[in-house]
């Protein structure tokens, strides 16, 4: 059998925000440009992001980028590299007028300016008063601008291999990236797509713990693809707990109910927000909420018969407010819990979210590795979104940052491929070695006989990293964590499928997102145990204290035994004197 | 009466003679009910007055076209093969053409009769 | 609960068939989907598109008792036994619960649902009342999920011509759009005996549409505008 | 390994719920082609009816023979729920009764009426 060949001069892997950004860009700029995604574009999980975006527009309150700057640093507990976040904030208010022009319904004011409400974290004049800087459409902002950004890309004519998987990167002996073997769900078959340059948006890995807000497509895929190529994940300890899940479901229930007004109280009807963050309360940043939550439940001061959750309520906001501006979030409620949000407190939980580590890229959008002193790109390979660490996020992310994250770079990664492949005009020859190795990897669940489930091991898996690699976490944990993980990894080896039918095969699927998950949860695990610290989303219990000294420092996982490394986070910004660390209260 | 009618205009025409036929109907009622047909002489008299006589050979017209558009609608539905479509349309178009002339006709006669 | 699911496979099957499963102790708090995953549990080689869980993403429309709907959003309590699940009516079945979006997604193409805006753009953003703004709720919040169009019998009947409820609704998303400025242009693409006026108001698209959007009523706004333009 | 090439398609009406409104719909439709169908009788009738004094008696005479009387009966009905579901169609298109639940409630409301005032109509004139 001959396998398939397509040439595109860039290949985008995954169709959410920061893909079809980038392809967007790519294809305005006559690049023959090809978008593989599991599903179909528009069912890709930057659809259910809600809150907004932000951008210091001052539509609402005044504002400015460098505080926007200020607050995103100390957000990320400061670990976030300085200059990406300029970058990032800076372009930000351009980026959202970009995405208004292409459609994006955003809500407005009265005087026909888009829309701004407060989220968590955000303040005036560096840590001041609270601020309003995320742009909303409604709370289906996600939606609105994932809709958008396909529509534009019809409009473009990007060309697009829907309910496509990619299986794994193709590289040279030089290191470069040359495309990706990718299969066709519908038929099965293989299809080998060489580019000269080749993006990974490919989303977060929320499918690692069992409660969490991610689709079940968000198994991180790209994450292990690039695992197995030999490029190392950066931060990965940092994993987003988002305050309010749906009690025991995981459903997301946006920051938009608190920034609307929306507040937490436990048992006793008591606003304990205002115990851990007495300017900021219920807008305190993320980390800082959902462990308020996690030690109110685990004191006893949860409320339900199990004392297993805390109260979210926004019934106080009266019905017109959460009709006009929570009105998705309010059918969720309706739907999965049968509560009346207009009337009735809302059970909610700290719920797996957003994976704030991933491929290490500089704010161009390039995949960089670490050498002798610096770092340097890998030819021909990007990455954007969730599935990259530039990292503007640091060790933990603020709300309305991701969805700006993902334009901003979708559309500087697309801009420096454009640059890219103006000096390399011609596709360089594949390594057939490299393609028979991805091709074994295709085959490998060809194997027949009897053994594990994929569900199964999944589940199983999932329980793991919640149990073992939570909120709060210790040495002892962490190691158990570890050892189970590693258990599983060997038990992989035992996993069969049962049904090696070709056509639309999604169990086979999901044996690859499996394969995927495990090597994340690894990389997870083995930061998280190394990093002797707490810093923003990964709070140890025996090292309760942020370490500067030793850990203002990105950690680099290798797949390639096992290995730990590490790299300084850039402190200084582009333009602007560098924020230093200091203690972080809200 | 085109084959490839506009959309709109079909549409709307469908419309218009839909109202046409209510309110005449309506206003039939109205009439037979204050006036109640005795016999032939009565009945004749009746669509002998021009106005009554060319309401009603409105009145057929508007039936014929709102048929005509319904019928189309029909075919395009439920009859997929074109040629067999355009075969029975062009049938339709012919019979209600006739009936159309037939009622022209009769009203002429018994405006003049 | 028992269900009955259709099931088809392609390398195996001449013909689809019903599979009845049984599901001990189930929670009827849970939803369709949350039972379709069991089901897939017993059987590997059940297909079904999911993904989000919550309503959003639009992968799992499905035909459930004779109605379409999505799976992660149907709870079991309500629905009644044995549950009968089917694909998408009448779109090529391509395996199990699995169809082929093809057709739907072309004439979602076909009525270019982008912003066309040919004056030169601002430096900030576009003005929008609120008041204009509120034009396009009940019409931006669709998922693409199919549930209106294939449960709509004209688009049964004339699947390559008629664009079907979904993509009509788009239409008018940008007509109702206060920025957009190729209404002439969509409203005459939208002419013609077929592609619009086969809506004969049956409304099984509102019935069905899991975000309790109104695809009829956004098709008769389209006549009124193009009614306007006329007058 | 068989490989079907050509795609099965799941369009069985009966197993497909026809909503209330898809109903009132479908019955405007089956009422209007019995009125087409019938559209030859009425106007032969329409003609006997207005040549003279005997053909005036012979077009009455039809009207009452029990066979056309079941006729008759079939067009009563499909006259009078044309005619409401018309009138419901028409309020739609100006706008009037969009929203699912009230276009579900006029749909009920057109069924209904039709048929009580058939019943009412159809008795009166046979008994």
């Amino acid at each position: 059998m001959t396998l398939a060949r397509r040439k595109f001069d860039t290949l985008v892997i995954g169709a959410g925000g920061g893909g079809l950004r980038a392809a967007l860009q790519l294809a305005q700029a006559d690049a023959k440009v090809a978008v593989v995604s599991k599903v179909f574009p528009t069912r890709s999980h930057t659809v259910a992001a809600q809150g907004g975006i932000n951008a210091a527009l001052a539509n609402v309150l005044p504002d400015n980028w460098h505080w926007h700057m200020y607050d995103t640093i100390k957000g990320s507990d400061y670990l976030g590299d300085q200059d990406a976040i300029e970058y990032m904030c800076r372009a930000a208010s351009n980026l959202v007028v970009e995405l208004e022009h292409a459609g994006v319904p955003f809500s407005r004011l009265e005087n026909g300016n888009i829309y701004q409400r407060p989220f968590g974290g955000q303040s005036q004049d560096f840590g001041g008063k609270q601020a309003a800087r995320t742009c909303a459409a409604a709370d289906r902002t996600g939606h609105a601008i994932l809709h958008t950004l396909y529509q534009q890309n019809i409009r473009a004519k990007t060309h697009f291999f829907d309910e496509y998987f990619a299986i794994d990167l193709i590289k040279d002996e030089e290191g470069v990236i040359l495309g990706a073997l990718v299969m066709s769900i519908e038929t099965g078959e293989p299809l080998l797509i060489e580019a000269k340059t080749t993006l990974l948006a490919t989303g977060g890995a929320g499918q690692l713990f069992r409660t969490n807000t991610n689709a079940h497509i968000n198994t991180g895929d790209g994450l292990a693809m690039a695992l197995r190529a030999g490029i190392p994940l950066q931060d990965m300890e940092f994993f987003q707990f988002h305050p309010t899940g749906i009690a025991g479901k995981g459903m997301l229930i946006s920051e938009a109910a608190r920034g609307e007004g929306g507040y937490l109280t436990n048992k006793n009807g008591e606003r304990f927000m205002e115990r851990y963050a007495p300017n900021a309360k219920d807008l305190a940043s993320r980390d800082v909420v959902s462990r308020a939550i996690f030690i109110e439940v685990q004191e006893g001061r949860g409320c339900g018969p199990s004392g297993d959750y805390v109260n979210l309520n926004i019934n106080h906001l009266g019905e017109e407010v959460l009709n006009k501006r929570l009105p998705a979030i309010c059918d969720s409620i309706r739907t999965f819990l049968r509560v009346d949000p207009a009337k009735d407190p809302v059970p909610i939980y700290p719920t797996a979210h957003y994976t704030m580590g991933g491929i290490p890229t500089n704010r161009q959008g390039q995949v960089v590795v670490p050498i002798e002193h610096g770092e340097e790109p890998i030819p021909g390979l990007y990455a954007v979104g969730e599935c990259a660490c530039v990292s503007v996020h640091g060790a933990n992310r603020l709300g309305g940052n991701s969805l700006l994250d993902i334009v901003v770079f979708g559309r500087a990664a697309g801009n420096d491929i454009i640059g890219y492949l103006r000096e390399h005009r011609y596709h360089r020859p594949i390594n057939e070695s490299d393609v028979e190795q991805a091709m074994a990897h295709l085959t490998r669940w060809d194997r027949k006989g009897d053994g594990i489930s994929v569900a199964g091991l999944r589940g199983e898996l999932q329980a793991i990293m919640e149990k073992y690699c939570g909120v709060f976490r210790t040495e002892e944990i962490l190691q158990q964590g570890l050892e189970k993980v590693l258990e599983i990894e060997q038990r992989l080896d035992d996993v069969v499928l049962y049904d090696h039918s070709k056509i639309f095969n999604t169990a086979r699927i999901e044996a690859f997102e499996l394969e995927n998950l495990v090597d994340i949860a690894l990389a997870t695990v083995k930061s998280a145990l190394s990093r002797q610290e707490s810093r923003g989303a990964h709070s140890r219990v025996d090292y309760p204290e942020r370490d500067d000294k030793h850990w203002l420092k990105h950690s680099l996982f290798y797949k390639q035994d096992r290995r730990m490394a590490y790299k300084p986070v850039r402190l200084k910004p582009l333009t602007v004197d560098t924020f230093p660390p200091k203690e972080r209260v809200y | 009466m085109s084959w490839r009618a506009q959309g709109l205009r079909t549409w709307l025409l469908q419309r218009l003679t839909a109202i046409y036929m209510a309110l005449y109907l309506l206003l039939a009622l109205l009439v037979l009910y204050s006036h109640p047909v005795t016999g032939f002489t009565a009945w004749h008299d009746l669509f002998h007055q021009p106005v009554i006589n060319i309401a009603t050979i409105f009145m057929f017209a508007s039936i014929f076209y709102h048929a005509w558009v319904g019928v189309r609608d029909i075919l395009v539905d439920y009859v997929q093969p074109q040629p067999l479509r355009f075969m029975i349309l062009t049938l339709v178009s012919i019979l209600l053409l006739a009936l159309m002339l037939w009622v022209v006709f009769l009203m002429f006669g018994v405006l003049q009769g | 609960m028992r269900f009955l699911i259709y099931r088809y496979h392609p390398e195996k099957d001449q013909k689809p068939y019903m599979q009845a499963f049984e599901l001990d102790g189930l929670d009827k708090n849970k939803m369709l989907r949350d039972a379709l995953l069991l089901i897939k549990k017993q059987d590997e080689s059940f297909t079904f598109r999911h993904s989000c869980g919550e309503g959003v993403c639009g992968s799992d429309a499905l035909n459930i008792n004779g109605t379409n709907g999505l799976a992660c959003i149907t709870p079991l309590s309500s629905l009644k036994e044995p549950v009968e699940v089917r694909p998408l009516p009448g779109m090529p079945v391509i395996r199990d619960l699995v169809v082929d979006m093809a057709q739907f997604y072309k004439h979602y193409r076909e009525v270019k649902p982008y912003l066309v805006v040919t004056d030169p753009e601002p430096e900030v953003e576009f003005k929008q009342s609120p008041e204009e703004r509120s034009k396009l709720d009940g019409l931006y919040e669709c998922i693409l999920c199919g549930c209106c169009t294939t449960a709509c019998p004209s688009f049964w009947w004339n699947p390559e011509k008629f664009r079907g409820p979904a993509a009509l609704l788009q239409a008018y998303r940008f007509l109702a759009d206060s920025r957009d400025q190729a209404h002439d242009k969509r409203l005459e693409e939208l002419d013609g005996p077929y592609r619009m006026f086969r809506c004969h108001t049956i409304m099984n698209c509102v019935n069905v549409c899991p975000k309790g959007l109104n695809p009829t009523e956004a098709i008769h706004n389209i006549k009124r505008m193009m009614m306007k333009d006329v007058v | 390994m068989i490989t079907n090439t050509r795609r099965p398609k799941f369009l069985n009406l009966f197993k497909i719920h026809l909503p209330v409104t898809g109903v009132t719909s479908f019955a405007h439709r089956v009422s209007g082609a019995l009125l087409f169908v019938s559209l030859p009788f009425w106007v032969y009738l329409f003609s006997l009816s207005l040549h003279n004094e005997a053909s005036f008696k012979l077009a009455l005479g039809y009207l009452t023979s029990p066979w056309t009387r079941l006729v008759l009966l079939i067009l009563l009905w499909s006259i009078l729920h044309h005619l409401f579901a018309g009138i419901r169609f028409l309020l739609l298109d100006i706008h009037l009764g969009h929203s699912l639940k009230s276009a579900r409630r006029s749909a009920w409301l057109v069924n209904f009426t039709g048929a009580i005032l058939f019943v009412v109509l159809a008795l009166w004139w046979l008994l």
